[in-house]
C-alpha cells in the first residue's frame, strides 16, 4: 500500500487518465481505448507498481447512455503480488469498436477475454484465439448485452413434441415476466413503465407516472382542417 | 421569470406560486399528503414542511434531549413553513433536507402511522402507497408506541364504486375537496376531531356522481379504494402504457394498467394533461376497459343458415373476400366508425375510394351521452373528427347507409366497429345487401347483422390516433397482445384487400400515418414523451 | 473309456464349474459388501424374494443373480461400424480360458472312492484299487497349460478393443494387450525358481512338494510377490485396471459391449480372479494342504531341534473325512486368497499405463530373474 | 519414473511417421465433471495438444442476476460454486455490504467464517476425495462423504438446506445461530482430523500414489501469477497468497491460522495445501467458536436493508411497510461499483457488482477462480499422458457452476 | 421379447407372465446406472452413493459410465443448449431396457434457470420417467424416487405413467415418515444423543 | 510467509512399494474387522436404512410448503402477493378473491381462490416463507417433496398445501393478526356496509 497508484498513473500518463475515482476504496481509473494496452503495459512494467497478478477481464452494456458516451466499459482488475496493490483500469468502447488485446501483458487475459467477446461481442485486437467460449458457435447475439431478451433460446436440438412439457397450467409460458423486473427491451423503446410511483423511481424512471408530472401532451388544431365537425 | 433557490438549486416561478408548485414544475417532489396540483391548498398534513432561511428566523424554544447530562434541556428551533401555502419569493432560500426538516418530516410520517392499521398485506394501495413511501424516505424506523391504536370504521361502503377505510385515512381532505371543487357535488365531509376525525357522506346520500372512482386516485393513501380494482391485482406487478381514453369525445390523457402475464388490463388511470383532462377522468371513461376483455370477438364468423357460426379467421378472411367478389365493386359500401383510430379509418376509406372506385361512405357512431361541464362531451364516440378527416370528406350516416341498400344502390357492405347508433331491429334491413362484412372487436348490432364477422383489436392493442372534439389529435401506444391471430382493423382491412387480390402495401404503423393527408394531425403530432 | 473315469471325470468338472459358477456370483456380491464394509456402509441388501410370507434376502446374494438375469435379457447392441464376428467373439475368448484353467487345478488328494469310509494308509491301496485324483486333468505339462490358456485371455480384449470401432475401446485393447502379455512373460519368469524347488510342472506334485517340506510362500518369497503382483495385473483389476480405467477411458476395451456380452466380461474379470487365486494357494500356499493332516488323519506331532514333540497326538480320520477336510480346506485358502485380493482392489489407486509397464519389465523381471539365480545357488548349496 | 518412450528416443527416427490421434473427452466423461470437453491429439498415449472447452454448464449466471433484486442473487449465487455454497453466499454479502458501506455485528461475522471455514473443509474434503476417487482409491472418498454428511448435519441444522442454503443477506444472515451450533463444530473436528489421518494413511506416502501425483501437472510460479491463479493452486507453487491473509476480511485478522504453500506446484502438492488448509480451516474454526460471543444482535440494525424481525411485520404497521418494501422493491444500494474478493474454495472469488440505485442489480459479474485457473490447464497438461490428465484435472478442481455460471 | 412372448404362447401365457415378473425382478435390483451429472446435484448423488444413504444398498450402486451397460441414466443438474445433443445421444446408446430418473428440478423443468442457455427440463429432449423435486434433492428423496422407479420397473412396462394424484403425496410422505418407521440419529448425534 | 507443506521425500520405505501399501491395507481392513464383526453400535457403518429407519430433519430444514389456517379452517393466507414477488424460481401463481357477500370478511379482506405451487420448480430458498407477512405459508412440514412419474403431480393447490400439517402436527401459525373477533381486528364487528 506504499504507492497510490492512481497518482502514479496520473503523474506517467497525465491527461490520458480521463477520470479516477476511489469509490468505497476501489481505485479507478479510465483511459481512453486507444491507451488502454499502453496503460495495461505500464502497469505491469513499472517497477512502482508491479501488477504482475492478473484478476480479471470483464464488461458492462450501457445502453443508456449512447451516444453522449459509448456503450460498453470494458474493466480491467490486476493487483500486485508484492506490493500488495489492486487498481481498475476501465475503458468505453463503442459497439462494434475493437480493443487492443491484453494477453501480450498478462497471459491470463486470454479466457477473459474470450468471454467478453462471447457476452458482449466487444472484439479484441490481436487476439490469438478469439472464438465463442461459454456458449456455442451457433449461437447468434451477445446475451449480457441489456436488450438481448434473457428468455430467448436458441436449441441445438429439437424438442421433443409431446404434451405436459411446457409449464404446467396454472403457470403460463410468461410465467415470471413481472419478476424480470426490467423488460430492457421495453425499456430501451421507452415503453417499460411501472405502476407504483416507487418503483418506477428505482428503475429509473424519474417522476414519469407520479401526479407531479404535468407535461401537456397534443395540442389544438388550426381550425381550416377539411372535414371537421 | 423570478427564481428563488430550493436546496441550492434555482427554481423559477410564476409570481404568486407556491414553493411546492413551483418545485412540482421543476419535478421536484417535496413530500405531501394533502396538497394536490389541481385543488386548493389545505396546508393540514404538515408533511410540505420546509425551512425558509432568512436573515431573522422565528425561533422557537423547545425542550431538547441532552442524552449526556439525561435529562431536557432548553433549546431554540426554526419556525418551519408548509411549502404547500408559502408562496415563493425571490431569492428566496428553501431547504427540505435539512436536519430540521428531516425531524418534521419523519415526525409527522411517525404521527401519521401511529394509529394506522396492519393493512398492507390486504390493502390494494400497497406498492403505490405515499405512507409507505413517505416512510422509506423519511422515518425508516420502527413503531415506537407499545400501545393498542385506536380503531376506526373499516370497509363503509360509500357509494357504488368506493369503499372508505376510516383507520387508513390520513385526513388529508383531497377528496373532500375534490368533490366540492372539482365536482361540484359536496357529498363527503370530514367529523370530529383529533383520534376519531372521519370521512363521512352527507347524510342521505352516496358517493354516486360520475367522477366517483377519481376520488380513489386523489387519496394518497388506501383509505380509498375503488370495488372494482380491488383485490384483482398487485400494482407492483402492473405495467402501465400512455393512452388516451376511449369514451368520449374528450379524449382524456390516460394511463392503461395491464399485467404484462396474462396481458389483461385492470385498471385506466388519468394522466395528466393540462389541455385537455388536467388530472381527471370520468367513472364512465374509467370503466370502459371492461369492453377489452368482455364481449369480445376472437375468431372469425359466417352466417350460415342464418346463424352466424364460429371459423378461423382465415376461413373468414377468404369467405368475406369470396362474398364481396360476387358484389361490383362499386356497389359496396363502407362504414367507418368514430370508434376507431383514424389509421383504422385511413386504410378502409383508401380501400374503398382507391380500389373499389366507390363514394359509398359512412360513419357509425353511438348516438351520445349526458355530457357535462366538466369532462364529459356530449358525444360519446372518440374519434368521429379522426374518422372524418381520414375519410377526406364528409360520411353519411347509417341511416343513409339502409336507404341505399334498400335501394339497391349498395349491394355489400363493409362495416367497421359494432358501435352505432342504430339497435338491432332498427339494422334489420341491412340484411338485404348481399354481402355484410364486419370488422369488430365486439358484440354489438353491426356484427350481428353481418354475413361475415372478422375479429379486430380494440384500441389499446394497437397504436393509433384519436382526434378528439377539440381537433386535438392524440396518439396512442399498443399496451397488451392482441388476442392470437386478431389484428388491428387497419391490418386486417390489408389482410382482405389481398385476399380479394387488391393490394394496398402499408408495411406497418409508420407507413400509414406518413400515407395519411398530410394536414392530418397524427403523423405530425407523435406522442410527446409523458 | 471306462465308467469309472467318465463318471469321476464328470463329478470333477460339476464341483469345478460349480465353484467357479457359484463363486462368481458370490465374489461379485462379496466385492460389493466387503467393499461396503471397508467403506462405513452397508452394500447391497435389499433384494428379497417372497416365500410363504416371508421375505429372503440371503445378505443380499440376491443382488449378483439379479445382475446375470437382467444382463442376459439386456439388449445386446453391436455398434454398426464393429466388426460383427470379432465383436460377438471375444467375451467368449476371454471367459472360457479364464474357465478352462480350473481344469488343472488340485483341490484335494487322490481320492479311493472303494476306501471311502476306512482309515486310510497306503497299505490298503492295492493293485484293484481304483483312485481318482481331485482334479479335472492331471496333465504332465500342468502350469504350462495355465500359462498356455490363460495367454489366449489377452487376446479377448485385444479383439474387443480392436472390433468396438471405438477410440476409448481402442486404447483399452492395446493397454490390455501391453499390459497381459507383458506379465505373461513375468509370471512363467517367477515360478522358474518354484519349478526348481519343486522340481516338476505337475501341479499336483508342487502340492505334495510342499505337503512334505514347507509352503512355497516360504520356499520361494520373491517368488510369490511378484507372481501375486503379475496374477493381479492379470486380473487387470486396480491397480492394474488400466485397460478398463474407468475415470480414464470410461470403460476401455468393452466400452461398447452391453447386455450378457458385457456379462462375460464382468464374469470373466470374477472367474479370473477364482483361477488367479486357485493357482496362487496351489503354488504357494500349499493347495488342499492343511498342516498336521495326513492321508490317515490329524498327526500333530512335530519335530524340532531333534526333538519330537507331542508324539501321540493322532487322531485318526476315515479317508473320506480327511478328503473333506482337504476340498474344505481348499475353499477356504480360496476364499481368503480371494478376499486379500478385494482388499487390495478397495485400498490402492490405480497405476498409470508405462508405469505398470516399467514396473513389469524393470522390477519385477529383473526381481523373477535374481530369484532364479539364487534359487540356483540356494539348490546347489543345498545339493552340495 | 520416466516413460517408455523417453528410452526410445534414440530409436525414434526408426519409427514410422503417424498421425496423432484426435481423442474427444467429454462433455459427459467420467472424469470431466460432466461440463468440460476436451480435445486432445495424442501421440499414442502422451498429450500433443489439448483444446479445453468448457461452457457446458453455461446457466446464465449473470444474466439471471440482473432481472431480481439483489436479495434474489443469493440462489444463483449458492449454486456457483456448489461444493462450498456458504462462502459464495458470504462472499456477495460482503460484495453488496460494501457497496452501501455497512459492516456487519461480530457476532454474525464469526458465524459467516464458522459456516463459510465448514463449506471450505467440505470443499476440500470433495475435491481431494474425488481426487483420490479418480485415481481409483474409491474407499477415502466415501469416509470423506461420510465426514463431509456430518458437516452437511451441521450446516443443514443452521441453515435448512443441506448445501444450497440461501442463507446469506445483505447486512447479516437469514437466522441467528442455533444453541448448538458451537458444540457441534467441536464435535465434528476431530472426526475430520480422524478421516484425514485414515486418508493419509492410505495414500499420502503410497508409491502408487506418489508415482501418479508427484511431477505431474507441475505449475510454474510466475506463470501460474501471470495467468491469474489463486487459491490452492497458486500456494501449491508456493507463492503465499491467501486473500485472508492478504486483505483480511469478516475479521480473519483476529486469527491465528498459516497458509500452506507447496514446493513444485504439482499434483501432489495440491493434495497436500487442500489437506493442510483443512488442518487450518479446523484451527479457524477453534479459534471462532471460543471467540463467538453468545448474544448480540447478528444483522445490521437498519430496516431499509434487513427484513423487521416478524413480529414487528405481523403487529406494527411499520414493520410491515419495511416488509413491503423490501419485497416489492427489494433493497437499493447507493449508484456505484464495487469490486469484492473473497478466499473462496478455489480461490480468489471476486464478486465486481454494478448498481444503478434501483432494486436491481446492475451488473453482477462473478470472477470465477476456477474459470481462470482452468485456462491454465493446458499448460500443465500439454507432453502427459491421458491418465494425467484425471489427476491434473482432478486437482484444479474444476467446479461446473463457477466455471461456466 | 416379443419373440420370447411368441415363444412361450402369447401375450397372457402363464409362463410369460412368470418370466416377465423374474425379469422385472431381476431388473428392479440390478440398477446399472449412467449417472449424467452436471451440476450442482452432482454433490447430492455423490452423498446418495455414499456411506449415509448408500444407494448400494438397492443393487444400484455400480455406475458405468459406458450408457451401453447402463439401465437407468440419471440426468443429474442443469441441462444447457450446449449439453442437450450430448444428452439426447447418451440416450440413444443406451440399450434397451432403459430408464431416466430427472435428478433435481434443473433436470426435471429448469427450475429457476429460466433464461437462454438452459434446457427447461431434460424432458424437452429425452423422455423422463421419475421426477425428483428439490434443488438439489435430499438423499431420502433420491431414495424415494429409485424406489419409485423400482416400483415401476416392478409392475412391467417401460413407459407407463403411474397415476398417484397429486393431493395424495404429501398424506403419502406424512405416512412415510411417521408409521412404523424407526428414527435414527447419525453418528455425531448418537455421541451427543441430543436429536 | 506460509507454511510449506510436509511434502514427503522419496525414501527406499516408499521405492519398495510394500509396506506403505500394507499400511494402507491395514487403514481398511481395520474399517473391514470392526465393521463386520462388531455390534452395530460400535462398528463405524453410518449408513441409514432409509426407508426403514429415518432420520428428523433439522427444525430449519425447508420442506415441502404447506398454508396455515386459521381458527375456523380458513386459510390464513390473504392473498398479498408477497411470496410469489420474492420467488426467485416463479413458482407460485396465487389468485385473489374477494369473499362472498355474506362472509363477514367480504369487503375487507381477499382470499386466494386459487393458490398453486409447482414443487418440481421449487428451489427451496424460503424466500416465500420469509416475505409471508401473515405467516400463512410455511416450509417447516419436516417432509421433502416426493418424487413421482409425472409433472402434474407436483402441482399443489390450495387443497393440497392446507392439508400438510406441520411437523408439530397442528395448522396454526403465529401471526395473531386478521382474526374475527380479536381485539385488534375491531372494523368488522363495527356496524358497516361494504
Amino acid at each position: 500500500m506504499s504507492v497510490a497508484v492512481l497518482a502514479r498513473l496520473q503523474a506517467e500518463f497525465g491527461a490520458k487518465i480521463l477520470e479516477t475515482s476511489s469509490f468505497r476504496g476501489d481505485d479507478e481509473a479510465i483511459v481512453a481505448p486507444s491507451d488502454w494496452a499502453a496503460v495495461a503495459a505500464f502497469l505491469r512494467a513499472d517497477s512502482e507498481l508491479v501488477m504482475d497478478h492478473f484478476i480479471d477481464i470483464t464488461a458492462i452494456d450501457y445502453p443508456e447512455r449512447t451516444p453522449q458516451l459509448p456503450r460498453f466499459d470494458v474493466v480491467l482488475l490486476v493487483r500486485s503480488m508484492s506490493k500488495n496493490h489492486r487498481v481498475r483500469l476501465k475503458t468505453r468502447v463503442q459497439d462494434g469498436e475493437e480493443l487492443d488485446t491484453l494477453v501480450p501483458v498478462w497471459r491470463g487475459a486470454n479466457w477473459t477475454e474470450r468471454e467478453v467477446f462471447d457476452m458482449f461481442g466487444i472484439r479484441f485486437r490481436g487476439h490469438p484465439d478469439m472464438r465463442r467460449i461459454l456458449l456455442y458457435e451457433e449461437f447468434v447475439g451477445y446475451p449480457l448485452r441489456k436488450d438481448y431478451p434473457i428468455d430467448k433460446t436458441q436449441p441445438l436440438i429439437e424438442y421433443r413434441k409431446e404434451d405436459n412439457l411446457e409449464k404446467l397450467p396454472p403457470f403460463g409460458p410468461t410465467e415470471g415476466q413481472p419478476w424480470n423486473r426490467i423488460d430492457w427491451q421495453a425499456r430501451l423503446e421507452g415503453r417499460d413503465m411501472q405502476v407504483s410511483p416507487a418503483i418506477a423511481v428505482q428503475q429509473g424512471q424519474k417522476h414519469a407516472l407520479s401526479e407531479s408530472s404535468a407535461r401537456a401532451e397534443g395540442k389544438p388544431l388550426p381550425d381550416e382542417i377539411p372535414g371537421k365537425n | 421569470m423570478p427564481t428563488f433557490k430550493l436546496n441550492d438549486k434555482e427554481i423559477p416561478f410564476e409570481p404568486g406560486e407556491t414553493i411546492i408548485r413551483a418545485a412540482w414544475k421543476q419535478g421536484i417532489e417535496i413530500p405531501h399528503y394533502c396538497w394536490h396540483p389541481g385543488l386548493s391548498v389545505a396546508a393540514n398534513c404538515r408533511m410540505c414542511l420546509v425551512e425558509v432561511k432568512s436573515q431573522r428566523p422565528m425561533m422557537l424554544p423547545i425542550l431538547k434531549w441532552d442524552a449526556e447530562k439525561q435529562d431536557y434541556v432548553e433549546d431554540t428551533k426554526p419556525k418551519l413553513a408548509p411549502a404547500c401555502q408559502q408562496a415563493a419569493a425571490e431569492g428566496m432560500e428553501v431547504s427540505s433536507t435539512s436536519d430540521q426538516v428531516k425531524q418534521a418530516q419523519a415526525s409527522v410520517q411517525e404521527f401519521l402511522l401511529l394509529n394506522h392499521p396492519v393493512d398492507c398485506p390486504i390493502c390494494d394501495q400497497a406498492g403505490e402507497c405515499k405512507l409507505q413511501d413517505y416512510w422509506l424516505d423519511h422515518q425508516k424506523t420502527l413503531k415506537r408506541k407499545q400501545t393498542e391504536p385506536v380503531h376506526k370504521v373499516k370497509g363503509v361502503r360509500f357509494g357504488p364504486t368506493i369503499v372508505y377505510d376510516g383507520e387508513r385515512c390520513v385526513m388529508c381532505t383531497r377528496c373532500i375537496r375534490f368533490n366540492d371543487e372539482i365536482v361540484g357535488d359536496p357529498v363527503l365531509d370530514m367529523r370530529e376531531r383529533g383520534n376519531t376525525n372521519e370521512i363521512v357522506l352527507s347524510p342521505g346520500r352516496q358517493l354516486d356522481h360520475k367522477y366517483s372512482l377519481m376520488n380513489e386516485h386523489v387519496c394518497p393513501v388506501g383509505a380509498l379504494t375503488s370495488r372494482d380494482f380491488r383485490f384483482k391485482a398487485r400494482v407492483w406487478f402492473l405495467k402501465a402504457q400512455t393512452s388516451v381514453c376511449s369514451g368520449c369525445a374528450t379524449g382524456c390523457n390516460m394511463f392503461v394498467d395491464y399485467d404484462p402475464r396474462d396481458q389483461h388490463v385492470y385498471r385506466l388511470r388519468p394522466r395528466d394533461n393540462e389541455a385537455v383532462n388536467k388530472h381527471w377522468m370520468c367513472d364512465d371513461g374509467m370503466l370502459s376497459y371492461h369492453r377489452y376483455h368482455q364481449e369480445r370477438i376472437v375468431t372469425g364468423r359466417v352466417r350460415t343458415n342464418g346463424h352466424l357460426a364460429d371459423v378461423k379467421i382465415d376461413v373468414a378472411m377468404r369467405e368475406a373476400a369470396a362474398l364481396l367478389a360476387t358484389v361490383e365493386k362499386s356497389k359496396i359500401g363502407v362504414v367507418l366508425s368514430a370508434q376507431h383510430s383514424s389509421e383504422d379509418n385511413f386504410v378502409l376509406a383508401k380501400l374503398a375510394r382507391e380500389k373499389f372506385g366507390t363514394d359509398k361512405l359512412y360513419l357509425a357512431a353511438l348516438p351520445g351521452w349526458d355530457g357535462d361541464k366538466i369532462l364529459r362531451h356530449n358525444d360519446n364516440n372518440p374519434n368521429r373528427a379522426g374518422a372524418t378527416l381520414a375519410a377526406g370528406g364528409p360520411l353519411r350516416t347509417v341511416k343513409d347507409l339502409l336507404a341505399d341498400v334498400a335501394s339497391g344502390a349498395v349491394e355489400g357492405v363493409i362495416a367497421l366497429g359494432w358501435a352505432s347508433a342504430e339497435d338491432a331491429v332498427a339494422l334489420a334491413p341491412l340484411s338485404r345487401a348481399k354481402v355484410v362484412v364486419s370488422l369488430s372487436s365486439n358484440e354489438g348490432a353491426l356484427p350481428n347483422t353481418a354475413t361475415v364477422v372478422l375479429p379486430v383489436a380494440v384500441h389499446v392493442e394497437m397504436s393509433g390516433t384519436f382526434v378528439n372534439a377539440k381537433g386535438m389529435a392524440q396518439p396512442f401506444k399498443k399496451a397488451i397482445q392482441a388476442p392470437p391471430g386478431v389484428k388491428s382493423a387497419w391490418e386486417t382491412t390489408l389482410d382482405l384487400a389481398r385476399a380479394m387480390g387488391l393490394g394496398i402495401d402499408f408495411a406497418k404503423l409508420d407507413d400509414v400515418r406518413r400515407a395519411m393527408p398530410a394536414n392530418t394531425p397524427a403523423a405530425s403530432n407523435p406522442g410527446a414523451p409523458v | 473309456m471306462d465308467s469309472f473315469l467318465l463318471l469321476s471325470t464328470a463329478a470333477k468338472i460339476g464341483f469345478a464349474l460349480a465353484i467357479i459358477f457359484s463363486f462368481a456370483p458370490v465374489l461379485i456380491w462379496a466385492e460389493r459388501r466387503q467393499s461396503a464394509m471397508m467403506q462405513d456402509r452397508v452394500g447391497p441388501v435389499r433384494a428379497n424374494i417372497k416365500l410363504f410370507g416371508i421375505n429372503i434376502t440371503l445378505f443380499g446374494l440376491l443382488h449378483p443373480l439379479a445382475d446375470a438375469l437382467k444382463l442376459i435379457f439386456k439388449e445386446d447392441f453391436v455398434p454398426p461400424k464393429a466388426d460383427k464376428f470379432l465383436h460377438a467373439l471375444a467375451p467368449i475368448i476371454s471367459l472360457v480360458p479364464a474357465i478352462s484353467v480350473f481344469a488343472v487345478i488340485p483341490f484335494g488328494d487322490v481320492f479311493y472312492p472303494e476306501l471311502w469310509n476306512q482309515h486310510f494308509s497306503m497299505d490298503l491301496v492295492g493293485p484293484a484299487t481304483r483312485g481318482t485324483p481331485l482334479q479335472i486333468a492331471s496333465l504332465n505339462v500342468g502350469i504350462l497349460f495355465i500359462f498356455g490358456i490363460a495367454g489366449t485371455g489377452v487376446v479377448g480384449a485385444a479383439i474387443a478393443g480392436y472390433s468396438s470401432n471405438n477410440k476409448y475401446s481402442l486404447l483399452g485393447g492395446i493397454r490390455a494387450a501391453g499390459q497381459m502379455v507383458s506379465y505373461e512373460v513375468t509370471l512363467g519368469m517367477s515360478l522358474v525358481g518354484c519349478f526348481m524347488v519343486y522340481d516338476s510342472l505337475l501341479l499336483e506334485d508342487m502340492v505334495h512338494w510342499q505337503m512334505a517340506h514347507m509352503w512355497g510362500v516360504m520356499a520361494q518369497p520373491i517368488a510369490f510377490f511378484v507372481f501375486f503382483t503379475a496374477a493381479i495385473a492379470e486380473t487387470k483389476r486396480i491397480p492394474f485396471d488400466v485397460p478398463e480405467g474407468e475415470s480414464e477411458i470410461v470403460g476401455g476395451y468393452f466400452t461398447e459391449y452391453s447386455g450378457m456380452k458385457f456379462g462375460m466380461f464382468f464374469m470373466g474379470e470374477f472367474v479370473e480372479v477364482v483361477t488367479s487365486s486357485a493357482i496362487l494357494i496351489t503354488l504357494f500356499f500349499g493347495g488342499y494342504h492343511m498342516p498336521f493332516l495326513n492321508a490317515g488323519g490329524w498327526d500333530f506331532s512335530f519335530q524340532a531341534f531333534g526333538h519330537v514333540y507331542l508324539e501321540n497326538a493322532q487322531i485318526a480320520l476315515q479317508h473320506w473325512g480327511v478328503t473333506l477336510i482337504e476340498v474344505v480346506t481348499w475353499v477356504l485358502k480360496l476364499s481368503l486368497m480371494i478376499w486379500f485380493q478385494l482388499m487390495i482392489r478397495w485400498s490402492l489407486p490405480r497405476f498409470r499405463y508405462d508405469q505398470i509397464m516399467a514396473l513389469c519389465w524393470k522390477v519385477l523381471l529383473p526381481l523373477s530373474l535374481l530369484n532364479i539365480l539364487i534359487t540356483g545357488l540356494v539348490i546347489i548349496w543345498n545339493n552340495s | 519414473m520416466e516413460r517408455i518412450e523417453e528410452e526410445l528416443e534414440d530409436e525414434s527416427a526408426l519409427e514410422l511417421p503417424t498421425e496423432p490421434m484426435r481423442l474427444n473427452m467429454g462433455p459427459s466423461h467420467p472424469a470431466m465433471h460432466g461440463t468440460i470437453r476436451m480435445v486432445l491429439d495424442l501421440d499414442g498415449e502422451i498429450i500433443k495438444d489439448v483444446d479445453i472447452q468448457p461452457g457446458y454448464l453455461h446457466r446464465g449466471f449473470e444474466k439471471s442476476c440482473e432481472r431480481g433484486t439483489w436479495a434474489q442473487v443469493y440462489p444463483y449465487a449458492d449454486r456457483l460454486n456448489y461444493v462450498s455454497p456458504m462462502l459464495n453466499n458470504v462472499g456477495f454479502s460482503l460484495a453488496v455490504e460494501k457497496l452501501i458501506g455497512i459492516t456487519v455485528p461480530e457476532r454474525c461475522a464469526y458465524y459467516r467464517v464458522i459456516l463459510g471455514e465448514l463449506a471450505r473443509i467440505a470443499d476440500h474434503l470433495t475435491c481431494n476425495g474425488a481426487g483420490a476417487m479418480e485415481l481409483g482409491a474409491f474407499t477415502p472418498f466415501l469416509w470423506f462423504l461420510k465426514v463431509r454428511d456430518w458437516i452437511w448435519d451441521i450446516l443443514e441444522r443452521e441453515t435448512g438446506a443441506r448445501m444450497t442454503h440461501s442463507f446469506g443477506r445483505i447486512g447479516g444472515m437469514a437466522k441467528p445461530p442455533t444453541e448448538t451450533l458451537k458444540q457441534d463444530v467441536l464435535d465434528i473436528l476431530p472426526q475430520v482430523e480422524k478421516v484425514l489421518l485414515e486418508a493419509e494413511g492410505m495414500l499420502l506416502r503410497n508409491r502408487i500414489f506418489i508415482d501418479r501425483t508427484q511431477g505431474i501437472g507441475i505449475l510454474k510460479k510466475d506463470l501460474a501469477i501471470e495467468m491469474g491463479v489463486t487459491g490452492a493452486m497458486l500456494r501449491s507453487t508456493g507463492v503465499d497468497y491467501d486473500v485472508r491473509k492478504a486483505h483480511p476480511y469478516s475479521l480473519y485478522e483476529r486469527f491465528d491460522f498459516e497458509v500452506p504453500i507447496g514446493h513444485d506446484g504439482d499434483n501432489y502438492d495440491r493434495f497436500l495445501v487442500r489437506t493442510e488448509e483443512m488442518r487450518q480451516s479446523m484451527r479457524i474454526l477453534e479459534q471462532a467458536v471460543a471467540q463467538m460471543p453468545d448474544d448480540g444482535p447478528i444483522n445490521v440494525e437498519d430496516v431499509r436493508i434487513m427484513m423487521p424481525p416478524k413480529d414487528q411485520v405481523y403487529n406494527t404497521i411499520e414493520g410491515t411497510i419495511a416488509h413491503f418494501k423490501l419485497v416489492m422493491e427489494g433493497l437499493k444500494p447507493p449508484v456505484g461499483e464495487v469490486y469484492s474478493y473473497t478466499e473462496a474454495g478455489n480461490g480468489d472469488m471476486g464478486f465486481y457488482i454494478v448498481s444503478d440505485g434501483s432494486g436491481t442489480p446492475y451488473r453482477v459479474r462473478c470472477r470465477p477462480p476456477c474459470f481462470i485457473n482452468l485456462a491454465i490447464c493446458r499448460d500443465m497438461l500439454l507432453d502427459e499422458m491421458i491418465a494425467d490428465i484425471v489427476p491434473t484435472f482432478g486437482s484444479v478442481n474444476m467446479i461446473g457452476g463457477e466455471c461456466d455460471r | 421379447m416379443g419373440a420370447l412372448k411368441t415363444v412361450m404362447g402369447g401375450d397372457a401365457g402363464f409362463a410369460t407372465t412368470k418370466l416377465d415378473a423374474l425379469l422385472n425382478w431381476a431388473r428392479k435390483y440390478s440398477l446399472f446406472q449412467y449417472p449424467f451429472a452436471t451440476a450442482c446435484c452432482g454433490m447430492e448423488f455423490f452423498a446418495v452413493a455414499g456411506p449415509r444413504y448408500d444407494v448400494a444398498r438397492f443393487g444400484a450402486e455400480a455406475p458405468r459410465f459406458s450408457p451401453r451397460q447402463s439401465d437407468v441414466l440419471w440426468v443429474v443438474g442443469t441441462i444447457s443448449q450446449r449439453q442437450a445433443p450430448a444428452l439426447k445421444r447418451i440416450y440413444e446408446q443406451m440399450s434397451d431396457p432403459k430408464w431416466v430418473v430427472a435428478f433435481g428440478t434443473c433436470a426435471s423443468c429448469g427450475g429457476f434457470y429460466d433464461n437462454y442457455t438452459t434446457i427447461p427440463g431434460a424432458d424437452k429432449v429425452i423422455p423422463v420417467d421419475i421426477y425428483i423435486p428439490g434443488c438439489p434433492p435430499r438423499p431420502e428423496a433420491v431414495l424415494d424416487g429409485l424406489m419409485l422407479l423400482m416400483e415401476k420397473i416392478e409392475k412391467g412396462g417401460n413407459r407407463e405413467a403411474m397415476t398417484v394424484p397429486p393431493r395424495e403425496l404429501p398424506r403419502l410422505a406424512q405416512l412415510r415418515t411417521r408409521a412404523d418407521t424407526t428414527i435414527v440419529s447419525d453418528h455425531i448425534g448418537k455421541m451427543k444423543e441430543d436429536k | 510467509m506460509g507454511k510449506l507443506v510436509n511434502k514427503p521425500k522419496y525414501t527406499m520405505m516408499e521405492r519398495a512399494y510394500l509396506p506403505e501399501i500394507a499400511r494402507g491395507l491395514g487403514v481398511s481392513m481395520r474399517h473391514f474387522f470392526k465393521n463386520t464383526f462388531s455390534r452395530r453400535s460400535k462398528s463405524e457403518i453410518v449408513t441409514v436404512n432409509y426407508p426403514e429407519e429415518k432420520r428428523i430433519y433439522p427444525d430449519r430444514f425447508r420442506g415441502v410448503h404447506r398454508l396455515t389456517h386459521r381458527d375456523d379452517g380458513s386459510p390464513r393466507c390473504v392473498a398479498c402477493l408477497c411470496c410469489s414477488t420474492a420467488c426467485p424460481a416463479q413458482c407460485i401463481h396465487i389468485e385473489p378473491a374477494e369473499y362472498d357477500t355474506s362472509d363477514p370478511r367480504y369487503g375487507y379482506e381477499r382470499f386466494p381462490k386459487v393458490f398453486v405451487i409447482d414443487e418440481l420448480r421449487c428451489i427451496f430458498c424460503g424466500y416465500c416463507v420469509e416475505a409471508c407477512p401473515c405467516d400463512a405459508i410455511r416450509m417447516d412440514t419436516g417432509v421433502h417433496v416426493p418424487p413421482s412419474t409425472d409433472r402434474a403431480h407436483f402441482i399443489f393447490d390450495k387443497e393440497v398445501l392446507m392439508s400438510i400439517p406441520g411437523a408439530d402436527g397442528t395448522y396454526e401459525s403465529e401471526n395473531p393478526r386478521h382474526e374475527p373477533g380479536d381485539p385488534s381486528h375491531p372494523g368488522l364487528t363495527r356496524n358497516h356496509g361494504h
